[in-house]
């Protein structure tokens, strides 16, 4: 199965196709996002940046596992001092991916970029920053808050929601309500691998988030779930690598996706999927969008 | 870049996994600086590296300078830590990771400071026919007896307790650049930058390359921490190695980037 | 890393080795169980019992994933009429696993039980039976009541939970207060796929749960929470293949673990994985449990 | 069991997945059965089957009687759904599963009812020297004209309609059993059961193989459904063909269990 091509309309953006870079991947420079422009993605969400610069949590920050990655690198950021970083990026389809601790912290991170990103993507759910991420993104009413306070800047805002939650559109009602332009869906399942070796998690801050293959499947069903509760669009997240994961996620209810693990291999993964995705003679892709729901 | 020269010891190594490896022996190679030999050891190409994660502590990118040795330049936190193990403990592995050297006889060395280390492998192997080695002082020249023994050796020091005086760039006038097949470079970022534009003077950038340093954290080509400008590559995944006449225009010797990802100055 | 064998007492069982058959799993007939007890088990759970009969789900029930299965079998089960399976099986190590819609559904399949199996595991987390399993099972007060309404009985109860939720220590902490001998960590993690060529999710379903190697960091994340926050043993389950997986989940803070998915290409497994487990000059297993929190 | 004697026709599948094939042709083979052609076909073993979706009402095992065709008795729900398809409908389709019947020549071949299907692949590739076949009445005869072309066959019916008046057993004693080298069966549990008593009491138990029928949901051997008393043995897995000295002391023709795992009687 193959869909049209075109300009895709999702969130308050215009992308030129379905793809995008998942955040904090591949996305702390500017040279780094032009780069993944280059190599055929519809557009970048950015490294998460939070009001203060961070280093991260100590290494190591990844291991490979079966099927995936576990990472956990502690929201490493400039802050305000990427605004260097997006001017390469002048009017390119750019999301800002930002993280906060409250909904004040949302909002000032958000002010600093109002000029420069083309949108906000709120990070209620990296499964391992204390007090950041999925801390608030786990709880409805924070999820509301810190979503009004982005929102009303007037610039396309989506969501970000983690899976670790027993009911994800609870958390899904609450961005919406809270005027998020789309939900993307999924960050890291909240995972751990030990060495055995050594006796002690693998990683530094023992608990990650696990990506990749893996999680496809859970991706799934949580863009599923939302479709059937929510009304504004969903970005699908979390294990795609193939233009069939794609159009899976789409029957899902994605309106377009975002791919993080997969680009680690091979960086024009963009380019090599729009080939396998897109036919003059396909469908056109809002006739699948949600369609296995029937 | 370059075939198979150098036959590759020990075991084929799960990548993606955390290895420990225990430490067999420490040596003092300088005053500041320690090989630290670990078993077991894997195999790998010149200028790989391999991240290594001190328990506990943090985990740092490092070059093998053999299948199974590190050496260690004293720097900071988790240098120091590495600094306080002793033979028989554990340290953890992944890797190796990056892309190496090409492997071709006829070879210019010129190595600064810890940069010897994965300059050495090449060595050892017999293809380097000429070394330039820097250091601070006589006593921090890196594997200077051992390096002697395989190649013809010109040496530097900033003090001038041995060698010309002054920067290991000194040396390169007095060598006939055109003559080598290649030239492979391993040194502080300053040094590099300068070699650099004295190669690229004699019109031997395309044919050189240099092994860069920059702040890592995954070491796979995932988190992004140590992509370069212009271009946004990958100094764990797409080099650490890369050809001069691909850095002729990047951030090389100007800037680089520290662990939350603000640029500072070289 | 190997260990010593011997008796392994766990959640008031007595069992010859660490390695238990998951619920579900190769568990429907006596003469099934008693092949994976001959296959070198050293205790099986049965197939989870109901206070009715049922057929489960229409079909598919099961489909496999990259590094893993997925399955929503809907609990088919034969209620009372399963005492007649369990008669080969007499004086065995076998655990009863039960499910219910409330408390009472609960004590009744148990109390039916009493006089046959050795002990019983609450099935408070299957994903996918609208009604039951983790319907109950993502509550901490239901959790509570069911796990009092079975250990009142006087055998050894075990609570097995769900990673379906916000914080899975809650309900471990829920099922210690109702006199729970023993945790059970995890059930399968809710997931779905579809079929791009069918237009709709793969299982009769809809959602079902993922098991195999796909979840074992999911896994060894909630034994190493729950192993923090609670005091009675846990049992580690979830996509454990190898003895290196069992030293795994037994570092981050299992006592004994179950195997499923993994018995379906190798019902012997028990006995391989023992083989490469178990050794004089291995260490206790005790010095190893937990070990990796130090 | 047996070397692979027939060649392997059509793509192999991944078996894992669900997998969607088209229906190509509906035949109507006898009265209450009828053979269903899609595309693609794929590799597989006479004897063995695959899990048919038909899509939001049910998946059942089906035994392949060619790399593209299933034939289908209508005996309920599901069935009688894929009744309802039409040629351009979808099907979904898992395996193909289970390990097939040994493939040898001077096979003797006993079918009942619907279980010629699985027996047909066998007859067509030549491995079959004689074949016995039964069912109800003469028109519910499955395959004949096809299978006498390949094999010389002797016909039993229930109503004496064709052949022999009764059982397929029946015609057993006319059969030198000793001198094929092995003799494959598949029919109704309780034709199972008669024939495998007769086969053993002339000495041929060990050399017999039976496929059998179970209730089956994973048809991978996961999920138990299937297994048999008394060894629990999966029908899905380690059969669903059988040596029937395996099956001498089972629960074969005594009881079977449904969706739920309730016992009842044949
Ligand atoms: C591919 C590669 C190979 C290397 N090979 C060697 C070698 O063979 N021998 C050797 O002595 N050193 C080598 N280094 C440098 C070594 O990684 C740093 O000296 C070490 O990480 C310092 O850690 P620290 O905690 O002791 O110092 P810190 O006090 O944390 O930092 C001191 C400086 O070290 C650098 N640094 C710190 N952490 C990292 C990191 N995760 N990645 C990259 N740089 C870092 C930064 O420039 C920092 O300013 C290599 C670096 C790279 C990228
Ligand atoms: C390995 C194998 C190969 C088979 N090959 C063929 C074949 O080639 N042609 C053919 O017509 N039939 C075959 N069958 C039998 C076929 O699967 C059943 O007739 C079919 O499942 C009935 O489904 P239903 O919903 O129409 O009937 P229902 O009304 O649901 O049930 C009728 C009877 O069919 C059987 N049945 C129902 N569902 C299943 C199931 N999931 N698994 C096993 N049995 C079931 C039960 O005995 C039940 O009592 C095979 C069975 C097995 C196990
Ligand atoms: C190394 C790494 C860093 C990540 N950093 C962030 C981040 O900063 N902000 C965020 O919202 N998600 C972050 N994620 C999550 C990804 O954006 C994505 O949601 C997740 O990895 C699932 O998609 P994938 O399987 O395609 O990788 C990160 C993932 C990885 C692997
Ligand atoms: C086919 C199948 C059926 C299952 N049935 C049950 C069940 O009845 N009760 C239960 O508590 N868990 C059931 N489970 C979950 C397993 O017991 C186990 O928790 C899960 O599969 C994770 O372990 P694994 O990865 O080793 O399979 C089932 C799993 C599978 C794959
Ligand atoms: S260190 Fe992560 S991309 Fe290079
Ligand atoms: S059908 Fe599931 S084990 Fe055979």
């Amino acid at each position: 199965m193959r869909i049209t091509s075109g300009t895709v309309l999702v969130g308050g953006m215009a992308l030129s196709n379905h793809l995008l870079l998942a955040a904090g991947v591949l996305g702390t420079t500017g040279s780094s996002l032009a780069r993944i422009l280059a190599c055929g993605a519809g557009g970048v969400v950015t490294k998460s940046i939070g009001p203060y610069p961070c280093e991260g949590h100590p290494g190591p920050c990844v291991v490979e596992t079966e099927g995936g990655l576990l990472n956990a690198m502690g929201l490493p950021n400039p802050s305000r001092e990427f605004e260097g970083e997006l001017q390469v990026l002048a009017g390119k389809p750019v999301i800002l991916s930002i993280y906060g601790g409250n909904p004040d912290e949302f909002r000032t991170v958000a002010s600093w970029f109002a000029g420069t990103a083309a949108a906000f993507e709120l990070n209620l759910s990296c499964p391992h920053a204390a007090g950041y991420g999925a801390a608030l993104g786990t709880d409805p009413d924070l999820v509301e808050a810190c979503t009004q306070a982005v929102s009303s800047l007037g610039l396309p805002t989506w969501v970000k929601l983690t899976p670790n939650v027993t009911d994800i559109t609870l958390c899904g009602k609450a961005a919406e309500r809270g005027g998020a332009s789309a939900l993307v869906a999924i960050n890291t399942v909240k995972a751990m691998r030990i060495s055995t070796e050594l006796k002690r998690p693998v990683l530094g801050n023992r608990v990650g988030g696990l990506s990749g293959k893996s999680i496809f499947p859970v991706a799934v069903r949580c863009v599923y779930e939302l479709y059937e509760s929510c009304r504004i669009p969903i970005i699908g997240c979390g294990g795609i690598s193939s233009a069939g994961d794609v159009i899976e996620m789409m029957m899902a209810g994605a309106s377009a996706v975002q791919i993080g693990t997969a680009v680690k291999d091979y960086p024009c993964i963009f380019r090599s999927i729009a080939t396998d995705l897109y036919s003059s003679d396909g469908v056109p892709p809002d006739t699948i969008v949600g369609c296995a729901h029937g | 870049m370059g075939s198979l020269r150098i036959p590759l010891w020990g075991a084929p190594m799960d990548k993606g996994a955390l290895q420990a490896v225990r430490i067999t022996a420490i040596t003092q190679e300088t005053p500041t600086v320690r090989t630290f030999s670990f078993f077991p050891g894997f195999s790998f190409r010149p200028g790989q590296f391999v991240m290594v994660t001190i328990p506990g502590v943090d985990e740092i990118p490092m070059a093998l300078s053999r299948s199974d040795t590190i050496t260690v330049q004293r720097v900071g936190d988790a240098t120091g830590a590495l600094f306080q193990t002793r033979p028989g403990d554990l340290l953890g592995i992944r890797g190796p990771f990056g892309n190496g050297f090409p492997e071709q006889e006829g070879t210019l060395a010129i190595a600064g400071g810890v940069g010897a280390a994965p300059l050495r492998p090449l060595v050892m192997h017999g293809l380097v026919e000429c070394l330039l080695i820097g250091a601070r002082t006589a006593d921090e020249l890196l594997f200077l007896p051992e390096l002697t023994q395989k190649t013809s050796v010109l040496v530097a020091t900033d003090d001038g307790s041995s060698g010309v005086h002054g920067p290991v760039t000194g040396l390169l006038k007095e060598i006939p650049l055109s003559e080598y097949r290649q030239i492979c470079v391993c040194g502080p970022e300053k040094m590099m930058q300068a070699v650099l534009q004295t190669l690229d003077a004699a019109g031997m950038a395309g044919k050189s390359y240099l092994s860069l340093h920059r702040y890592m954290k995954c070491g796979i080509g995932v988190c992004g921490s140590c992509c370069i400008d212009p271009d946004g590559r990958r100094v764990c995944r797409d080099g650490p190695v890369f050809s001069g006449d691909s850095l002729l225009h990047s951030e090389l010797g100007k800037y680089t980037r520290d662990a939350s990802g603000r640029r500072k100055t070289v």
